[in-house]
Parts: C-alpha cells; structure tokens; sequence
C-alpha cells in the first residue's frame, strides 16, 4: 500500500487493541489522499501514548513537551506556511497541561489541525483521570472517582472562537480518515476530537461502549454552518454520541492577515543583515 | 562638577503626568546641542498616584551612569521636594511653583539652594490644555536656566506631534512661556552649556531594549512571540511596532510557555527567532530551554532582570537571575549566557546572539536589567557594518547528505541542520533522548553520545566568544569584576576618580557568563600561578545580594573574590557611591 | 460608613476615574452586609491594576503571581472551609497567564468566588491586548488592531460547565455589589465577569460605551436555570449588553464530596503525628 | 558470591505483562524468609512493546544496590536471553520455555550456564489465565530452584487476591506447577537459601516513593496536590490512595502550576501541605517557588529525578537536578534542600520536612531520583518514634501580639506567623517586596532589611540541619563524596571491597545538600587548613554528568575534586562497577 512510505524504522509501542494504531493508519492514509509530500508535512506530538507517534511516522516531526504541542506547531506554521502543519495530542495533554493554548488556538486560528486522542485517561503515565474522565471514574489519582464535571472538548471549542470542529472515532477508520482530510483542508485553526479507547485503563469508554452510541452527523443532515445547533449537538453525550462535523466557518486564517506573509514563507527567504539607519529616525 | 559641564536635571511629580516624555524631549534638546544624555527614571509598579521621577545627566562627554546630586530639579508637587532634597547638589537649583508649595529661604541656605518659582498652575490655567503642560512650562523654564535655545525645543515638540498641529501650538505656548518666566530672573553660572550643535543623524537617544531591538532587526530577526512583562515589555513593544514594516512576525501569546514554545516553532522551521521576558516569565520557559538544547535548535532569550522573587520589584532594576538563568530547565545542558554591558553592545547581541544560537544550534540567553533595558542614553549610531549573518552548519535541499543524520555524532558537537520543508532531510527532532536520527532512544550508548556530543559545544563555543575583558592597565592596583549593565557606571567612576588614583584601578568585565574559562580567570586575576594578586586588590561588584558572578568565578577558577560590593535595593549603582567604594578599596 | 473598617493604611492608586474604585467600593460593602468577619475572609490577589487592590482592603490577603490566583484560592478553600474564599484578577490574569486554571476552577466547583475585572486591556503593563479585547482593538501589543477572536469569558465558563456566572459592571454599582453577594453566596465556584472602563488604555469600551449597551437580564425575567438559554444571553454583545445572572445551578461544591472535609476545617485541626503502623500492611 | 549468600533473580519479557507484580512476589516470599531483597526495574517509557527486567538481588543481610551479574535469570521471551546473557555469571540458571526459545548447550558451555526449561506455554494453555500467568509459572520454578517454601508464596498469593478467589485458585496451581516441574530435575547448590522466617511485621518491601508518603503522613501531613510524572508518580498516587481514610486532602491539579499554587494556598491557612513532581513539573514551579520564599510560607516539594533535559529518558533514573532545583525561580531567596541517601531516610525526611518548612518558614524541596524512589528494598518498620511535629513560631489567637507584623525583622530571620482565620492577625502576603506589615512596598529600607532577614534563615538553618555525615574512619586512605540515593550502592560497594582494602575507604555524604558550610566541608576534607588530602584521595561519584555537588563544593569551599566517577546514562550505579572503581582509586 502506498502509505507505507510513512512508516519508519521504528514500530509503534501501544498496547494491543489500542484504539490509536487507527488513528495511526488514518492520518497516514489521509496524508496520502491529499498527496501532501511527505517532507512539506511537520507534525508536532505531544507527550503521552498518543505523542509516542512520534517515531512511527515518517515526515518532519517534532516531539514537544507535555501539553506544548500546539504552540510550537503555530510558531513553526507562521514561520513556514508552506508546510501542512498537525499536532497530535493526548487528553491530558491538550485539556490538561495544555488548555490554555487550547482555547487560545481556537481564537488565534492560525491554520493547523489538532488532532486530540481522547481516551479520558492519562495512558503514559499509566491511569490517572483526565479532564474528559466521566464523573465518577476511578483511577489511580481519583480511587474514590471523579468528582470535577467532564470536559467536553467539543462544546469548548465552540466556546473558544473555534472554526472547524468535529469528532471522528477510531473504531470508524473511514469515516476519521475523511475528517483528518476535511480538518487539514480547511482553511485555519482545525479541531478533530478522536474518541480512542484506552484498553488498558479505561474500562468504561470501550470499543462496545462507543460502537452501540456513535452516529455521525452528517448522515443526520447536520448543518455545519449554524452555531447554536452545533452546541446543541456538542452538548450530547450518552445514549447517542455524535461524530462527524460539528461546525465549521468560512472566516480567514490569522496569517491572511498578515502582510508579512504574503509572499514566500518566512524561513525560506534568505536571511540578510536588516539596513537599520532608517530606524533611527524616532532616536535623534 | 567637573571642569566639563556635567550636570544632573530631575523632574518629579506624580505617576501618570508625562513627566518622562518631558524628560525625554529635555534630553533630546541637550543632545542635539552637542551634549550627551543619560537618564533615570524611579516610577512605581502602578498606573498613577505614586511618586515618579525623572532625571538626566548631561555632559560634554559620554555619560553612562546614574547621578546622585541633582543640579536642577523641578518640583512638581511638594512631595518632590520633600523626597528628593536630600539629593541636592550645592548650589541647585529648584523649580516649583510658589503659588503652590512653600520652600523658605531659610531652609534653602545650608546648602545654598537656588529658588526658581515658576507659576505653573497660573500659565496652565491660562494657556490651557490640562496638568500634563506643566511638564512643558517646566522644559521651557529649565531651558532657560542652562541658556538652551528655545528653537531647539520647539523643534522637537514639532517633530514629535507632527501629526497634531493643534498640540504643537499648545506646547510651543508653554515652553515659552516658561523660558520667558526664568530668562530675565535667573541663570546658573555654572551650568551654563557650550553649544556645538550636531547634525541631528549623528547621535541617538534610546535605551537598551530598543537598542537590542534594532541589533535584533539587523541580524535578520524573523520572528518574536512574547507575553508583556516590565521590564522586558518595550523589547516585544518594538517589534510589534515594526512587524509589518520590517517583514517580521510577531505574536503575544497566551502566555510565556506558549511564547518560547512558538519561537521554538519557528527557529525549528528555519526563521531566526527570539523571545523577551523578565524573570517570572523566563521561570516558566524552563522546560523549553531544555526542549531547545536537546532538539539543538537555535533561539535567543532575552530576560531583562528585574528585583525578584516572585513579583518582586517590577519597575526597578537588579541582577539576580544570573544563576537561574545559567542552571533554568531540568537536567544537564548547554547554553550560552551573555550581558550586554551597556547600550551600544545591546545592539552588538541583539544581532550577534543570533548567529551563536545557529552556529551552536543551542538556547542563547541576554541578561539585560531594568536599569540598562528601560535606561536612556546618548549613542552615535551603531557599528552597522560589523553584523553579519552566520547561520552555521545549516545545510540546504542540495547538500544534505545521502542518509542525513541531523543529531550525527561530530567532534565540535554541532550537527548539520536540515529545516522541515527540505526534500532528503526528514528527521525527528525530539525532546526524549533520541539516536542520530531523531528516533527516541534509551540505549545507555546512544545517551552518552548525546551528551557529550552536545556538552562539546561549548567547548567550541569558548574558542570564539568573547573572553571578559579588561578596561585599564593589567598592572592597576586594583582589579574590579563586574558582568553587564554595571559597566558604564563603574566606568564612569573610574573616570571620576581623583587624579592620584587615575590609573590605578581597571575593570575586569564579563559580557560572556557562561561557557567560563577558569583557567583564563585564573590567569587574569592572578599575579603568578596560585598567587591571586599579589599586592593587588580583586573587588567584586555586582547589583544582587549573594555575588552570583563571585560564585560562579570560584566555582570554576577556585578564586575567591573576598572584597565584595553588593547592591539589591533595586537601584542601580550611582556613580557618587561607586567613587566612593573604590576610593575606600584604594586607600 | 461601616465599609471604612475594610480601609487599610493604604489607598488605592489607580488612575482618576477607573473602574477599578467602584467595585473596590463594592466588594467592601458586600462583604459588610454579608456580616462575614474580616479575619475569616482570605481575599486572592492577581497581578495587575485589579490586582492593586492587595494594599486597600483590610482582611486576610494573598497576592499571587500573575494568572495564579485561582489555584491559591482553591488551596486555602480546601484546606479551611470556614473561610470566605474570593479571589479578584484582571482579565489577562484571569484569561491570558491564568486561562487553564479558570477553565478548571468552573469544573472542579470549589466554593470559591471569582471576580474578573475585564477592562479588555492589560492596564499594569500599561496598554495591551488582552484576550477580550475586541477585534481590531489597536494596542501596544496589536499597533495593526487584534486579529484573533474576542475571548467571551461567560460562553466560556458555562461551556467549561460553572455553576454561578454572572455578570456586573462598575458603572451600576448597586447591582454589582447584589452580584459579589449572591456569588459569595453561592455554594460552589462563582465567577462574576465585572465591566470596568479603562480610561487611560481603552478609549472603545469606556462607561459611555457601555452605559447605552447594559441592561439586567433579572429586569428582563431571565431564567437563570436554562443553560440554552443562558448561552443565548452570553453570546449577545453588541448594541445591547446582558448584565445580571445569567446561570446557576445546585450542584454540590467539590469540597461537600469529600469525606475529610466533615468536621472541623483541616487547617484547624491540631496536627499530631499519624500512626502508620497500619499502614505497612501491604508492605509486609 | 561471598561466603553468605546474596544472589540476584531477573526476569525479563515484553512491557505490560506484569513481571513486577510477580517480582515482588518473588522478593516478599524471600524477605518473609528472613533475607533481604532490593529489586531494580529497566522499562522504557513506553506501555506495551518495549523490553522489560525486574530483578531482585537477596541476600542475608541488607541490600542496598543493583548487582549486574545475574544469577538466575527467567527469561519470558527470546529477547530476554539476547539482552541479558552478557550479565550472567558464571554457573548462572536460565529458565525459560524451550518449545520457545533454543538455547544450545554449546551457547552455555563457556560460562557453564544451568539450562532450566519449563514449559510455560504449554502449562498455561492447559491450566488457562492467559499470558500473565507465565510470570506465576516461573517464580513457582524460581523457588524451586532455590528451594523456597512454595508455602511461602500461596501465602503472599492468598493476601495478594483476598478479594478474588477465583484468582488465587489459578495462581497457586500455576505456582505448583512451576515448581513441580523444576523441583526433581535441578537444584542450584550455592543458592540454597538458609531458612530464617521472619515475622510478616518485622520486614517491609517498599518503595522510596512509598516510604516518604508514610513518612510525610506521619509527619501530619494535611494537603497534597500535584500532577502525575514519572517517576514521581507513585508518591501522588500513594497519597491519593490513602486520602479518605488518612484525612488529606488530596487534589489531582490542571497542571504543576496549579499544584504549588494550591499546595501554597493551602500552607498559607496553616495546613501542612506537599507537592511532587519530576524535573520537568518543578521547571513549572519555579515562579511558585519564589513565591513561597517571599511570602514565608512552609512548603516541601519534592522532585523524583529522571534524566533531562526536556521529556529525556522518563523512566530512567539521574542526579541531574541539584543546581537547578537549587536556582530555580527568578531572584535570590531562601530554600532548603535535601536528598535521602535511602528508602529510611525518604522516611525521615518525608516527615522531618514538613517540621523544617514550618520551623525555617521557607520551601523546602527533596530530591529523590527514579532509583531510589521506585525501586523496592527491605527494610524493618521505620523510627516513627523519632517523628516528631515541630510547627515553629506559629500563633495562636491569644499569642498574636497587639500591632502584629507578620514580617517582623528578626535576628533568626523567622517571624511569628498568624494564620487566616485567626482574630486580630490580620496580615498582607505579598509577592512583591513588601513592608513588615505585609503591604506591597518599593522603599530601599523595606528591600534591604526584608531580603536580609530571609536570608538569615539559612544562616539560622544551617546550626540545626544535619551535617554530611562520614560513614567509615576519618583517617582513611580514600574518601568518596556523594549526595542523595547513591549512598546505599556506595556504602554496599565499600563492603564488598576485597579483605585488603577494609577499613581503607570512607564515604562523605551529604543529605542536606543546601545550605552549606563551606568551612566545615574544608574541615572534613582536609588534613591540614589549606591542605587538601595529603597522602589521601578524594573522589565525587555522582549519577549526572556534570558532577554539581562538586561545582557547589567548589563554590562553597573552594575545594576542587579532580577525581570523579560520573554515570549519566540513566542507569544507576552498578555495585560491580563501583567496586571496580574504588578498587583502581586506591591502587
Ligand atoms: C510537565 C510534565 N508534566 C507531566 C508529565 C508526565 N506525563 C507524560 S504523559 C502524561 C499524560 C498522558 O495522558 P494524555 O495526555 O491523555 O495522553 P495518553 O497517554 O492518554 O495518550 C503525563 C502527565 C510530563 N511529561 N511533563
Ligand atoms: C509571569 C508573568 N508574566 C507577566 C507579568 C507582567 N504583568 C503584570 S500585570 C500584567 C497584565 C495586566 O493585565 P490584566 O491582568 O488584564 O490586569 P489589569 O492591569 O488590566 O487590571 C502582566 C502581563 C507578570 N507579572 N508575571
Ligand atoms: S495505555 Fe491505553 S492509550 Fe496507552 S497504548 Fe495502552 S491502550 Fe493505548
Ligand atoms: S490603567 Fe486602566 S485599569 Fe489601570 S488604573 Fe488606570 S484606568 Fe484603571
Ligand atoms: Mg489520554
Ligand atoms: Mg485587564
């Protein structure tokens, strides 16, 4: 198949049956249907079973610190718009660690794709809650269950000023691939929930779980230009979980506003000595 | 006074009055009549209502420390007065409003101070345009005094509101009619300048951080993210102020973690990239100055110091960060740490500091202060033609390696560099501890390798960095150690010194923190091998508490430096008592 | 008047004019009428003009780092419940630096009160952006005006699932202080997002601006336990401005889930040594 | 092998299938019989996939350091046998499954290598339970091998499912069968174990991490929040598990930021209050840490090393933190450090932190590492007698004085501390410098005298904290200096040195690792003032790569250590390895 040229040396480490060897395959796979060259690709990874990625794809890439990913990616995208840019992160690691460049990312809408694994746990660290954990879980760091109300990255986002919003699952391959694709296409900041059961610590939110409640709304005929039925669709969660995409908007993405962009991409000018005497001026 | 002209004129008043931009267009007066300019400004951590001032130095030659003795201080409300007397030099001259505040011939005798009452209030009342005008009224009254041509100052403010007409008329009223108010009263023997007016492009007034602003811009500065923090905040402000203009991109980010992350970004792709904060910012860029060093990407982190811990003293100045900056971020790296010793060479970093972070593909710190980065200063226009732009070992699409390696292992430690986008050069920049490759690795033989290989680096470093160097005869009796912003003022006071101790005392002067060659060290201060100056005395003199540069000169020389003058009051040094010191220290 | 105990030997230094002196005024009064002792309040400063106002109120007072006042507050709440808790930011301590944090005090509900004095700029650091600066806001930070999205901190806090959200405005006084008062006595984590003109960085959102713009949304018989609704109000900025509550629900506070927090507060409780032989057993 | 026994067991096989569990079984089952067992774990930072070891080295009497040379070695897979075969030693037993794996003979000859095979895959397939199963397969072979009671285990087995009896059914017929299939076929003579059971209470097997929750909850703890790293995890996790019922408050924060801040906030009403992170989460706190100094409130933070920079090698263990634990956060205040040397003293100062952070009113941070603190050893019930509460100068409402001023100058540098709540002890704790009463001030005087009085509270520590203390003759011919969790394998090293060499060597080491006092470290090193180690060696041994108890020795005392042995490749001091080199120091 042609995306084994995204494969490297290494081999992913995940438990077997973990829900992110799909999300592996679909972001390799919808890499290759855009046809995007692999060396124009950076994807940024964040620290946790999901960033651990990392060393299995085979296009530009860099390991962040935990909860960072999304801030290094924006910065290398505004100093190479050229490149498709993707960050990959876990739970924690977006709405833990990370959340304050969550929300920010969201306003900002520079134009990368964040891909969020949520398994509503802390897998590397082996089984604490996450911010996306139900109420009541119990894990290693919350014995008695938890008792903060659950996250709900979705609804969040909408919040936040986001642009592009959806959830893909990884027991739909198909269905995530497309939303991968739809994510990088769109035109800013891009956000794709991706519902992946942790088999080794997460009990509740299994594979069974999600296949007997995840419809996509797309094939309900949601529209995705209406922000009050996108909430009201986020806002879902229990019998019926919606997948697909949520919301979408049409509005530019924070470098088209930049004059400093137009033109090649920052780090691909040469770099030559500034002429400063004109700046001197304000100085005498 | 010297036989030169060399006087000191503050202002003071309360916060939120513009009393700094009257002194800065004062200053300007002054320099574009042939004199240099230094200033200082005390303001408090708040928006209005504490007390604020503000002061010049103005000399016939380079100016480049803070003054005690104030020469002429207007007082723009009693408080001032009250504050600031004990400053007075013999023979100052105060200005102020009699209609306002009561000064008594009587307490002006002891020190025979010079009353000049100026009406303020009754010429603001009657020209109009509010309390910020009195700043104006007092220019123009202060002008007077030192025989400064008026056209120069209306010059100034012309050029200034030059896109508010209405403003220029208001301000050229006032100063006015404070020059006319003094003229024919008063005038100060003493102070009196000799003008030799300059062509206006010959010399500049600014501070540090926009100085390291425009080095910056000259090494080709690509990209700056940062979050506001005092005193760091006029380094971000300039370059969002010339973005657009200059082609380079700038973010505020949500916060310092986010900005570091985001220069990282950038300089990971290939732009030239920088990020400013002050201490409480840089305490949480820790964890990606690790990240920098061990994915050897280049970036420049400006911390422009502050009093800390914690809040601290926002809007004064201080030099404790040395150590924290030399040892921020978890576990074992390399990094380079610089200190810009006065405004000039924050220019000379702001460009260079970029062409160490690529050549060494590592975290290049700049320890300014608020007394340097916020502090105003006369300079002639800067050595331009000395940048250049090195950019290392960075390869492009054409000569990267068949089986590129980007973390190859090499004898200077510094890998070629291959930036995203670039066909052949796919690698894995990672912040686990990885292969040549990139490829996470916990292979006891892949971490070695990697930390050596990095540690090497500034082995490489320290053949071509600057070594700290000596102002004065190597012979001088007496020997002082300083890093960064101390260097003008301790300078100046060597300077100052009576005549029979001209010559006697050098200055040792560190622009380079870290890498430090002790050995080197050892051979400066020491007369013979083992034998630290014989007949010769090592002072340390340092804006902290604990001596940090001390520390680190024992820790890495085995010299200890006993004699210590240590300041961390949040002022910087003024001259007066650095004279003083030093004599102390000679006698 | 009886606020003059709250004086301390310090007086405020904000500009002539600020907003920031009526809802110092009005703290003061609602803690009086509430009748909770000085010495059993801990008020939580952040950085910034807001945060100013450490000096100016005589009751127990921490200042915290810039972004931080929230996880303090959170702490001396957990470890003394019979305090009142409230902590006062400014709107880039509150939504800048301190934007995780904010989202996480709105799940975790701890009895806290949250007052962030949103003047759509950053005033210490003398004329910035801040998140809730409108777009094209032209500021220090942004001389070309804001390109990212405003940050609505009320859309935010009810997505982030708060239990009390309200909003008050310096300029109407009266209500502002009912508002602080109903949210010190709400059991659970109450932020009130409080309007507060900027005159010296903020020449848009002055009291004029808003003067014309807010109404009561408890005048106009707003249901406040309708979160659709209160979504709805939240979003509505423009030519008309909600002010009042806007939601509230009866959850229980994160400290009434926990057994230990029975009895007497933690912090009161005399510390004596713990007997851990019992706890070698799994050792053995 | 020594005359008494002490052998080391590992087993290795894919991450993720439970080896540690069933070590642990393996080691209680021999500590219940009256040996000690100490256990090193190598699993890559990865959940599944990776290649894991856990081995246990037991011996008669203590253990406090990892052996390399195995001794019996089950090898769960193919991989096990590749990776490890280099650490056999000679005569060393390998069990493994040989409808699995080939292990020829020939392979085996030359260092006489015991085949063992046992038929795990077909023995689980038959009694079922799936793959975790072979691990119980092979300690019941295991036992066998050294003749330990398989009562012994279906004892510890019967504790460890109480709850699931379908389980202990399954796993003592996978013990049997083990056991059964080695019992007839092989003995392993030098390893025979002499029999000595123990009463259950009388020994624990515990982790470092563990044993300083205990000790931090005897030592009254109240408030614990923090944020999960490897390897400091399990400290989180253990007091997560013992909230409720031991009455903390245990908060699983948003991020590190978060959990000192609260950890702060909930000191400042007077609980007694911890946090725990790794390298990476204490570079979050630094900001916090200054904070904490500032305000003068007590607070321990521990941090679990692990090699950085950055994410580094997780789970892997180093001493790379000292002088960045040390420098943290921006400016200069006040912080005690302190490593344990083993699993009693993270005991000790689990509780004996708390006492300091409230007696010296300052953070106070431990340092562990990933050895000591996920690695199991034996110990007998620690010295809960000693514990004891110190809380300082803390008021009570009727001891709070009539004008109280929380930041009172002091000679010690400590003030009377009111707690909110409290009548009448009304105070301002302030970020910024501030004033006695606690309000924010910018007065040169308040700065002075308050970063002098915070920095006499080390001056005032340094009298009653514990000294590097000597272990062995002060006249010794060679003296190690070490810090933190390198003491057990050092001390064990000196022990196994051969019978010439007894009494020859002497380790300093140093658990409070700041403040210190540089005169008396002269005092222990040298012969004579001046004279550093005539006819002596001394040598630093640490696990980093820069040696930084060195620079602060250097620094502190201007004693150079030339000889190092520095390991900084993530694993821990091999006991061979530093027999190896305190053996060529003193040839
Ligand atoms: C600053 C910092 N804090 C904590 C950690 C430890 N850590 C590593 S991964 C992780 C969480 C993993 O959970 P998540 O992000 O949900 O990813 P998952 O493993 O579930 O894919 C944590 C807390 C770290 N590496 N850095
Ligand atoms: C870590 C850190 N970063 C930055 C600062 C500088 N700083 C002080 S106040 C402030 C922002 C003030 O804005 P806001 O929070 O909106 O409060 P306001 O002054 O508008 O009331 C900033 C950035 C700081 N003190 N600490
Ligand atoms: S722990 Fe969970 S998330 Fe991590 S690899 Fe295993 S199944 Fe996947
Ligand atoms: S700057 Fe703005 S917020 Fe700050 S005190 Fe002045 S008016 Fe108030
Ligand atoms: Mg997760
Ligand atoms: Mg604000």
């Amino acid at each position: 198949m042609a995306i084994e040229k995204f494969n490297t040396i290494c081999s992913p480490t995940w438990c077997p049956g973990c829900g992110n060897y799909s999300i592996w395959n679909e972001i390799k796979r919808a890499l290759d249907e855009l046809g995007i060259p692999q060396h124009k690709t950076l994807i940024v990874y964040g620290i946790g079973c999901a960033g651990n990625m990392y060393n299995t794809i085979n296009t530009y890439a860099w390991h962040s610190l935990h909860g960072r990913s999304i801030p290094t990616a924006v910065g290398a995208k505004l100093a190479n718009k050229d490149l498709t840019v993707i960050a990959v992160a876990g739970d924690g690691d977006a709405l833990g660690e990370g959340m304050a460049h969550f929300i920010h990312a969201l306003r900002g809408n520079v134009n990368i794709t964040y891909l969020v694994h949520e398994n509503k746990v802390y897998g590397l660290t082996t089984g604490q809650t996450a911010p996306t954990s139900e109420k009541g879980f119990v894990s290693k760091s919350t014995p008695e269950g938890v008792i903060e109300v659950t996250t709900n990255p979705v609804s969040l986002a909408l919040a936040a000023g986001g642009g592009f919003i959806a959830r893909g699952y990884a027991g739909k391959p198909q269905q995530l691939k497309d939303l991968i694709k739809l994510g990088i296409s769109h035109r800013g900041f891009s956000f794709v929930d991706i519902l992946q059961p942790c088999v080794t610590f997460n009990k509740i939110n299994t594979y069974p779980y999600y296949n007997e409640r995840v419809y996509d709304l797309q094939a309900e005929k949601h529209v995705t230009n209406d922000w009050g039925a996108a909430m009201g669709k986020a806002r879902e969660w229990g019998e019926r979980i919606p997948t697909g995409v949520f919301y979408q908007d049409k509005r530019e993405a924070y470098e088209d506003d930049l004059p400093q962009e137009k033109g090649k991409p920052l780090a691909e000018r040469v770099v030559v000595k500034r002429q400063v005497r004109t700046l001197y001026k304000e100085f005498n | 006074m010297q036989h030169e002209v060399r006087f000191t004129w503050k202002i003071g008043g309360e916060a939120g009055f513009g009393i700094k931009s009257a002194g800065i267009i004062f200053a300007k007066a002054c320099m574009r009549s042939g004199l240099y300019a230094f200033d200082y400004t005390e303001y408090p951590s708040l928006i209005r209502g504490g007390h604020n001032t503000y002061q010049v130095t103005v000399g016939e030659r380079p100016v480049h420390a803070v003054h005690q003795a104030v020469d002429i201080l207007v007082a723009l409300n009693k408080h001032t007065i009250d504050q600031q007397w004990s400053e007075l030099s013999h023979g100052a001259a105060v200005v102020y409003d009699e209609d306002e505040i009561k000064l008594s011939a009587a307490k002006c005798q002891a020190k025979n101070i010079q009353r000049v009452s100026v009406p303020f209030k009754k010429i603001i009342d009657e020209i109009g345009g509010g309390e910020i005008m009195r700043n104006t009224v007092a220019i123009g009254a202060s002008a007077a005094l030192i025989h400064l041509p008026l056209a120069m100052l209306n010059q100034i403010i012309t050029e200034l509101f030059a896109s508010k007409p209405d403003a220029i008329a208001l301000n050229i009223k006032a100063l006015e009619r404070g020059y006319a108010h003094v003229k024919d009263d008063h005038k100060k023997e003493g102070l009196i300048i000799k003008l030799e007016p300059v062509a206006r492009e010959k010399r500049l007034y600014i501070s540090g951080n926009e100085a390291l602003g425009i080095g910056a811009l000259a090494g080709g500065l690509d990209f700056f993210a940062g979050y506001p923090m005092t005193p760091s905040t006029t380094v971000l402000q300039y370059f969002a102020g010339k973005a657009v203009e200059q082609g380079l991109v700038f973010k505020h980010a949500e916060d310092e973690i986010s900005a570091v992350n985001m220069a990282m970004g950038a300089a990971h792709v290939g732009a030239r990239a920088m990020t400013a904060t002050s201490g409480g910012g840089f305490a949480l860029m820790g964890e990606g100055l690790g990240l920098c060093a061990v994915s050897e990407t280049p970036l420049v982190l400006v911390d422009v110091q502050r009093p800390g811990p914690a809040t601290g003293m926002p809007t004064w100045t201080d030099q404790g960060d040395l150590q924290f900056v030399l040892h921020a971020g978890q576990g074992e790296f390399p990094r380079i740490i610089a200190a810009p010793g006065d405004i000039e060479e924050c220019f000379t970093l702001g460009a260079e500091s970029l062409n160490w972070a690529e050549k060494y593909q590592l975290p290049v710190i700049l320890l300014s202060d608020k007394f340097l980065g916020e502090g105003y200063g006369t300079v002639t226009p800067f050595a331009e033609d000395k940048v250049t732009i090195e950019r290392g070992k960075l390869l492009t699409e054409k000569t990267i390696p068949k089986n590129y390696k980007r973390y190859k292992i090499t004898q200077d430690g510094v890998s070629p560099r291959a930036l995203p986008g670039m066909k052949n050069g796919i690698y894995w920049a990672d912040s686990y501890e990885h292969t040549e490759q990139g490829f996470s690795s916990e292979l006891a033989s892949d971490r070695v390798a990697q930390v050596d290989k990095r540690a090497r680096k500034l082995a490489t470093a320290l053949k071509e960095l600057p070594a700290p160097k000596l102002y004065g005869s190597t012979k001088a009796q007496l020997i002082l150690v300083a890093w960064g912003s101390t260097k003008g003022p301790i300078l100046d006071a060597i300077e100052l010194l009576p005549k029979k101790y001209q010559g006697k005392v050098s200055l040792l002067h560190f622009t380079v923190l870290w890498p430090l060659d002790g050995k080197a060290i050892r051979a400066q201060l020491e007369s013979k091998p083992g034998l630290l100056a014989r007949g010769r005395k090592v002072v340390l003199i340092e804006n902290n508490s604990n001596g940090q540069l001390g520390e680190l000169i024992r820790q890495e020389s085995g010299i200890e430096i006993k004699d210590k003058v240590l300041k961390y009051d949040g002022r910087p040094f003024f001259v007066e008592e650095l004279v003083q010191h030093i004599t102390h220290f000679l006698q």
